[in-house]
């Protein structure tokens, strides 16, 4: 309630401030003293208590220092017993005056906790309303749609009134609704025109909402309520299905971008590439090195970090590969259980190579601005980061079909795994082009560790979790078959995620193993197997 | 006679073929094959490479299954096509494949024990008669196929033609009443050609015996009924004689 | 006469064996428990502890021989049947426990205590009743394999397929034995034995006991296995080994051959994995892990496939190997060891130390009546 | 060998140590007798080396200070080091190895239940002491332990208590997620039984278990986003375990769960887990451990100091189970000094009231059960992998070992000074 009390203070002064808009930009007098010394003061009650005051002030910095602190680039100085932050490029201010000015050496960053956060953000939220960048302002309006502050109502009018981007406006109005709605003082049947406004579009934060309200409403605007939390919520179980399909789709992308590469290793070449897992990992830790290259060097094209270790990570794990291949896997043709030893062989001394090169713990691979946070498409909750990973999937993939169909490699690569002897006699290089095939696999493998480092551990244990479900994709989807391949991954993610809610986590995989187990009795060989005589002896 | 509807009595045949075809993913391997085999007869099946031979034999021990048509053995009793292939061997039909396959890793002797006329069952074998056979059985087998001083030897040092030879005595050994035989004389002597032709009639004796081969000659030295194959179907069928003088043959197979 | 035979049966390379497992399991308790500590003959219990662990491994690898060495079943799951017997011996030792438990809760065993089970599960039934245990050390893998192979083998599941569904299936149980609604302790297994049949398991006299009947097992497994080998039955697995289809065309029913010995050799691992449990004094889902089964295979391949002596062999070494690198600075280097032992075994001798052995031999002797020969 | 290669390193070690008599080089002279050995117990291969090498580290960097300052009982220190790689029952052979062949004085080591429970019977039998660092399920209490990481009442009830308060966000409602072993069954357990106590309804609890190293969790996080939008503040409380950590928060990052929203404590993850995250997103989650690396004051300072000479690493970071070690290496050489022998049963009888400085600027005493005394501090993740502590215990918290929210254990007791009994009936009267 405290908070309220001061928002409605901001509110007054925002509504000051607007008046007198002009006049307030150049007026820069500093902030009171005793904001100053409160935050100092260091403790949770006086640092709210400042940020009270900030917000109240209507002083043009105050919208920056706020996010300044959101940040943790408000700072204390004992020493200069002054209030300082940074702006975004790291410029620094005297937050007293806002002019710029030096940060002392001795300032230390000012500390929240999530509730001081909530406050920090309500605070933002009414001052940023009309900010320029659309951003802030949907962010802005999200606080306040949180906050529900009366205060805000004439700002967020007004904030309406200029808004043209409909998906801002969307969230205004939802906010305007909603602060509406929670304000038992409004007439009853604006506050029932709100709630069905919130039920036209609202999503769990809505839901959320009406269903706190509905707890203290009564008569007609309570039978309002409820029948627009049912909309929502109808709405919501619609949803939620596409949701689970969506999951399933990202868990089937990354399965099938894990398997690609076995694919070719065990799929086309017979290989029972224990080791795969092993270079899934080394493309991973390739994405760690380049993005660490990146820090050190060009922190401002960090962003660029993974498409460039895209093809570093299939370059080197594709010469791994290679180096494996005339190691030790050329000795072991036509014998796949022995390569099945011999590989696993590989897989311990990868691993280990890995960890005491780079230790056993996981190492950082940070996630590219365009790969953090989600959007709303069609009401599913979708991450940027799973979208990216479904779309690079299938990429590889028919880039892989094409490499394959049309290329003479692949045209070389499909005669030698089909009659080695043919192909030899036709001046294929059959070595060179086992060579070729193997490494293509494994550059795979690497450009999937890319993807992954994203979602999983880089840690030397990363193959590992993957091993065996690729073997099982592969095998599900019919040895030697792409398509195969392509289509049992997104079968298995997608059954995978439909069991999960009944079934849980364990259990759901548990069930498919056993169902794969039971299939592979019906059809020996795969989805897609290769019928006559050839394949039979 | 394509157009009887078989079952018992209707035919004395021991190999009964009628109207089989088979294809793999789309490609006719078989097409409205037709084949009667009288009982102690021998016939030679000749005919190009694709012609179908091989899937034939397939066909009647079981390996593949028709899409269509009947396969009825011992004079129309048995739907062999209802049979799989350990079914079927223990029915009396053994088969020589085209490459020699005998067990590499046991000895001759052990060959032919393996391919012994009797029980089958695993516990048969393990406690059971086949322990204690007589070892002169299996020698007088050996000594038809002239490998007798080769008994003890791993069946995998054995040249090519006595590889072929190790498959025909366990043919014997199993005693059937039908021999499948895919080209016994491959890569043989002329005169272990000879000697090959007269161990097959020897067995036709007693058995009745299908031959599969390429090489005239052979299948002339063993003065039988010839049926020439093409694209899955019976081109011409008669002696030796009529079907080498046959003008369909000579363009798809002899070749001018 | 019958010995004659015997003899006969077991071949040179056996009688060794045999002779070795003997001179063991009289002088290492004799070692133990007639020479004080310090004298230059003690055995630690320590020792023999290790010792009695590695010769369960070694029925382990026995057993899994039978099925790839002479069968050609690459099995990778063999650890689930040894993990199964071991799980049925646990929960007999479990239920021996009593009111000992830090709970001193009459019936339930302490991890149901504190997850706060009302009564026993009934898959717990029977087990506190010796010889009900005893028979589910057999029935579990047994009839899982049982089930397992006649499905598989039915429908020709062979070679590279079957090996990884083998491995789906020790995955998935895997999973399932971590659960700790399975009721069979999750993650922590059974653990902290008292007594076994009322002597404590901790008792010197109680280890060197397990220790000789774990060689008798081995030797007992062995015979049976060479037995079954130089069977009749025996030659067809070697056939259907070699040329499958062939075996069927001579009128032989692959499948049920592949079954029996499936089933057998999963009994066997059963037995190894219940004699493996109160000498090591845990059990828990670990043993499942597809990494601890692929490892079994390993130890065949090292001491030569299809010589039973030699997966007994490979056993003793890779495990010896094991406990000697993960001590003080070879610790950071064992993997590296044991990968490479792999890459050098399936690259430099494919037919494993005794293979190696006999290609030397066989330049001078005739090699074709040797095991080592027919594994070829 | 091993030896050499210790000794080897001592000296060097020693000299960052930055001990007087190092700075020199030159070696300490130790009074005859044989060296004291200490067994080091620790995966380094295997799924559990991510853990645990670094208590392997910190391990040999305190008995080469301890050396530096001229030994124990004028007796050099020398590590045992192990690799049970991650394998339980191979847990129980190394420490058999330790005990008998090597004739340690003492063990540090082990991090997962699992390898406790299976060396137990084994320090047991050959009579021996093992250090445990680990924050753990407790319900356990044994004579051959020491346990100095956290039991429950010292992590999860004082974090629970934390996020009920003003400050932690008065959270109503309740995620309790876990991986599916035992330690997040016992801890989920207390908690719940806790929390009904508290006023919470049952509807209001929701308890999710996972398998070991789950990496896919799309649907958890968003279930957990539908449940927290009931209207009510809610929180989570993680007991995932290690390698599960790093997808799940990378999954609440990118599906947008602020702490401002949700916050999420979790009882498993501390710098060493953050190091692999971009921790950005997740500013304001929470953990709650007895030790953060962020805590300020000279004993903590130095410490870091030491360690990153030690690793030759300036980001090397330390963690709560190493503070557990420090507390634990430095309870056992005092114990020793004060009974000047290494005998395992003067010691284990010594050890109880021994007292030792934690890093956190108190002193932790050991107890008659064999736990210790420890500080509980809530620590807000920071942007760059460090933790803020936004909330701690007045005094020091006194290890439970039989927590009083379960059936079976509130009437258990632990004292092995009077009661000489790891798990004493109160009710009954009587040990077991």
């Amino acid at each position: 309630m405290r908070i309220l009390a001061l928002l409605r203070g901001i509110g007054l002064a925002l509504c000051l401030a607007l008046v007198a808009l002009p006049a307030a930009a150049q007026d820069a007098r500093p902030l009171p003293d005793e904001i100053v010394t409160r935050f100092l003061a260091d403790s949770f009650g006086d640092t709210e208590a400042a940020i009270g005051a900030v917000a109240a002030s209507g002083a043009p910095q105050a919208a920056d220092m706020l996010q300044a602190l959101g940040d943790r680039r408000l700072f204390i100085s004992a020493s200069a017993k002054g209030l300082f932050y940074r702006d975004g490029a790291g410029k620094g201010f005297d937050a007293r005056t806002g002019q710029p000015a030096d940060v002392p050496a001795d300032a230390s960053a000012v500390r929240l906790n999530n509730r001081l956060r909530g406050v920090v953000q309500a605070a933002l939220g009414t001052l940023t309303l009309l900010s320029p960048d659309p951003v802030q302002r949907l962010r802005a309006a999200e606080s306040v749609f949180k906050s529900r502050d009366p205060a805000a109502l004439p700002a967020i009018e007004q904030a309406l009134a200029r808004e043209t981007n409909a998906r801002i406006r969307n969230v205004f109005e939802e906010a305007r609704a909603a602060i509406i709605i929670a304000d038992t003082k409004a007439p009853e049947a604006s506050r029932m025109a709100a709630a069905s406004r919130i039920a036209e579009t609202g999503d769990q934060d809505g839901l959320a909402l009406l269903r706190q309200l509905s707890a203290q409403a009564t008569g007609n605007l309570k039978s309002v309520i409820e029948s627009s939390i049912q909309t929502i919520e109808r709405r919501q179980q619609i949803r939620q299905a596409g949701q689970t399909v969506w999951f399933g789709i990202s868990l089937g992308s990354v399965l099938l971008l894990a398997a690609i590469g076995l694919a070719i290793t065990f799929g086309v070449m017979g290989v029972i590439n224990m080791a795969h897992g092993e270079m899934v990992m080394i493309g991973a830790y390739v994405t760690f090195m380049t993005q660490e290259v990146f820090r050190a060097r060009f922190p401002h094209l960090l962003d660029w970090s993974l498409p460039i270790a895209i093809p570093l990570a299939f370059i080197i794990t594709g010469l791994v590969g290679v180096l494996i291949e005339r190691g030790v896997i050329r000795f072991l043709y036509g014998r796949p259980l022995e390569t099945l030893l011999a590989t696993f062989g590989v897989s311990l001394i990868l691993q280990q190579a890995v960890r005491s090169w780079f230790g056993p713990t996981n190492r950082e691979v940070s996630a590219p601005s365009y790969m953090s946070g989600s959007f709303e498409f069609i009401g599913l909750q979708i991450t940027y980061g799973r979208l990216w990973i479904v779309v690079f999937t299938l990429v590889v993939f028919f880039a892989l079909l094409l490499l394959l169909k049309a290329t003479p490699l692949g045209l070389q690569m499909r005669a030698v795994t089909q009659n080695r002897r043919m192909a030899a006699s036709m001046g294929i290089r059959t070595r060179f082009v086992d060579a070729m095939t193997f490494g293509l696999g494994s550059g795979i493998a690497g450009i999937a560790g890319v993807a992954l480092s994203q979602i999983d551990n880089v840690s030397p244990n990363l193959g590992q979790n993957y091993i065996i479900d690729s073997f099982m994709v592969v095998v599900f989807g019919g040895v030697g078959n792409l398509w195969g391949t392509l289509i049992s991954a997104f079968t298995l993610g997608i059954a995978n995620k439909l069991l999960e809610p009944f079934a849980g986590a364990v259990l759901g995989k548990i069930i498919i193993l056993v169902l794969l187990i039971l299939f592979i009795q019906k059809r020996p060989r795969g989805l897609f197997a290769l019928k006559g005589r050839a394949v039979e002896q | 006679m394509s157009t009887q509807t078989p079952g018992a009595g209707l035919t004395s045949a021991i190999l009964y073929l009628d109207g089989v075809s088979v294809s793999f993913d789309g490609f006719k391997a078989i097409r409205g094959l037709s084949l009667t085999l009288e009982q102690g007869e021998m016939r030679a099946i000749i005919g190009p490479n694709g012609a179908g031979k091989t899937t034939m034999m397939d066909i009647i021990t079981g390996k593949t299954r028709p899409d269509a048509g009947d396969v009825l053995f011992d004079g129309g009793r048995i739907d062999l096509t209802r049979y799989d292939e350990a079914a079927i061997a223990e029915l009396g039909i053994g088969r020589k494949f085209q490459k020699p396959t005998v067990f590499e890793s046991h000895s001759v002797a052990d060959n032919v024990l393996l391919a012994l006329k009797g029980r089958r069952g695993p516990f048969s074998a393990l406690f059971g008669a086949r322990n204690r056979v007589k070892p002169d059985e299996i020698d007088a087998i050996l000594d038809k196929v002239r490998l007798l001083k080769h008994r003890a030897r791993p069946a995998g040092d054995l040249s090519h033609g006595q590889k072929q030879w190790l498959e025909i005595a366990m043919l014997l050994a199993q005693d059937p009443k039908l021999l499948l035989v895919d080209e016994p004389v491959a890569g043989m002597t002329d005169a272990e050609t000879e000697a090959t032709a007269e161990l097959l009639k020897e067995i036709n004796r007693d058995h009745s015996v299908i031959v599969v081969e390429h090489d005239m000659h052979f299948v002339r030295a063993l003065q039988c009924k010839v049926t020439c194959l093409h694209e899955g179907s019976v081109l011409s069928e008669g002696t030796i004689d009529a079907v080498a003088s046959d003008k369909r043959v000579i363009e798809v197979y002899l070749g001018r | 006469m019958l010995t004659m035979r015997f003899l006969k049966l077991i071949e040179g390379r056996g009688l060794v064996f045999l002779a070795v497992l003997t001179g063991l399991m009289l002088l290492v308790p004799i070692g133990n428990l007639a020479f004080p500590p310090g004298s230059p003959f003690h055995v630690s219990t320590g020792t023999v502890v290790l010792l009695g662990k590695y010769l369960t491994y070694a029925m382990l690898a026995v057993a899994l021989d039978l099925a790839w060495g002479y069968c050609g079943i690459l099995s990778l799951g063999h650890g689930a049947f040894f993990a199964l017997g071991g799980y049925a011996m646990g929960m007999y030792l479990m239920r021996q426990i009593g009111t000992r438990g830090v709970y001193g809760h009459p019936v339930l065993p302490d991890f149901m205590v504190f997850l706060n089970y009302k009564e026993l599960p009934m898959t717990w039934w029977g087990f506190d009743f010796f010889p009900y245990a005893m028979m589910m050390v057999l029935l579990a893998p047994g009839l899982l394999a049982f089930v397992f192979g006649w499905l598989a083998f039915r429908s020709r599941v062979t070679g590279v397929y079957l090996s990884i569904i083998t491995q789906a299936l020790t995955y998935a149980l895997f999973l399932a034995f971590f659960r700790n609604d399975m009721g069979f302790g999750g993650n922590n297994g059974l653990t902290d034995f008292k007594d076994i049949l009322g002597f404590n398991v901790q008792a010197q006299g109680t280890r060197v006991t397990l220790f000789v009947l774990t060689c008798l097992a081995l030797m007992g497994t062995f015979i049976v296995a060479r037995v079954i080998v130089s069977s009749t039955y025996g030659k067809v697995l070697i056939a259907i080994r070699d040329a499958e289809s062939r075996t069927r065309f001579l009128g032989y029913r692959v499948e049920h051959y592949k079954l029996v010995v499936f089933v057998l050799s999963a009994m066997i691992a059963g037995v190894a994995g219940a004699l493996y449990v109160p000498q090591v004094g845990i059990i828990n889902p670990s043993e499942f892990s597809p990494a601890n089964s692929i490892e079994a295979v390993v130890w065949v391949a090292v001491g030569g496939r299809g010589t039973l002596v030699g997966a007994a062999l490979g056993a003793f070494v890779v495990n010896y190997m094991k406990t000697f690198f993960t001590t003080g600075w070879l610790a950071s280097y064992w993997l590296f060891a044991l990968g490479g032992l792999f890459v050098l075994v399936t690259l430099a001798m494919p037919k494993g130390i005794l293979g190696l052995y006999d290609q030397l031999r066989g330049k001078f002797s005739k090699p074709a009546t040797e095991p080592g020969r027919e594994a070829a | 060998m091993t030896n050499m290669s210790f000794t080897r390193r001592g000296v060097l070690g020693a000299a960052l140590g930055g001990a007087a008599v190092m700075a020199s080089g030159v070696r300490p002279v130790f009074a005859q007798g044989a060296p004291i050995k200490v067994g080091i117990l620790h995966s380094l291969s295997g799924t559990m080396a991510i853990s645990e090498t670094t208590l392997k580290d910190v391990m040999l960097m305190l008995i080469e200070q301890q050396n530096a300052k001229g030994g124990l009982l004028g007796r050099k220190l020398e590590a045992v080091v192990v690799d049970p790689a991650s394998n339980w029952p191979l847990f129980a052979e190394k420490a058999r190895e330790l005990i008998s062949q090597h004739k340690v004085s003492a063990t540090f080591g082990c991090w997962t239940s699992v390898s406790r429970k299976s060396v137990l019977p084994v320090f047991k039998e050959l009579n021996n002491i093992l250090f445990y660092p680990v924050q753990y399920e407790g319900e356990e209490s044994e004579r051959n332990v020491f346990y100095t990481g956290a039991a429950p009442n010292q992590q999860a009830i004082p974090a629970v208590d934390y996020l009920m308060s003003k400050d932690g966000g008065e959270a109503k409602r309740w995620v309790l997620a876990g991986t599916d072993y035992v330690y997040p069954r016992t801890t989920n357990k207390i908690l719940e039984a806790y929390l009904l106590a508290k006023g919470v309804a049952k509807e209001d609890i929701m308890i999710n278990y996972t398998p070991f190293g789950h990496s896919d969790w799309q649907t958890i996080v968003s279930d957990i986003k539908k449940f927290g939008s009931a209207g009510k503040k809610t929180a989570v409380v993680s007991t995932i375990n290690g390698d599960a950590n790093v997808p799940f928060y990378k999954e609440l990052g990118n599906q947008g769960i602020k702490a401002t929203d949700i916050p999420v404590v979790a009882f498993s993850v501390g710098e060493e887990e953050l190091a692999g995250i971009d921790t950005k997103p997740l500013v304001g989650h929470l953990a709650a451990w007895n030790y953060f690396q962020s805590v300020k004051n000279p004993v903590n300072e130095a410490f870091i100091k030491s360690w990153k000479a030690f690793k030759k690493n300036d980001k090397a970071v330390t963690n709560d189970p190493m503070e557990a070690h420090v507390i634990g290496f430095n309870m056992w050489v005092k114990a020793v000094e004060k009974v000047g022998t290494v005998d395992i049963d003067k010691v284990i009888d010594t050890l109880p009231g021994i007292e030792a400085p934690n890093l956190t600027g108190g002193v932790s005493k050991m107890l008659p059960n064999h736990h210790i005394t420890k500080p509980v501090l809530i620590g807000e993740v920071r942007g760059d992998g460090q933790f803020d502590v936004v909330w701690q215990t007045k005094d020091l918290v006194p290890g439970d070992a039989w927590t009083d929210h379960l059936e079976g254990s509130k009437d258990l007791e632990a004292d092995w000074v009077t009661l000489k009994c790891g798990n004493y009936n109160t009710k009954l009267k009587k040990c077991g």
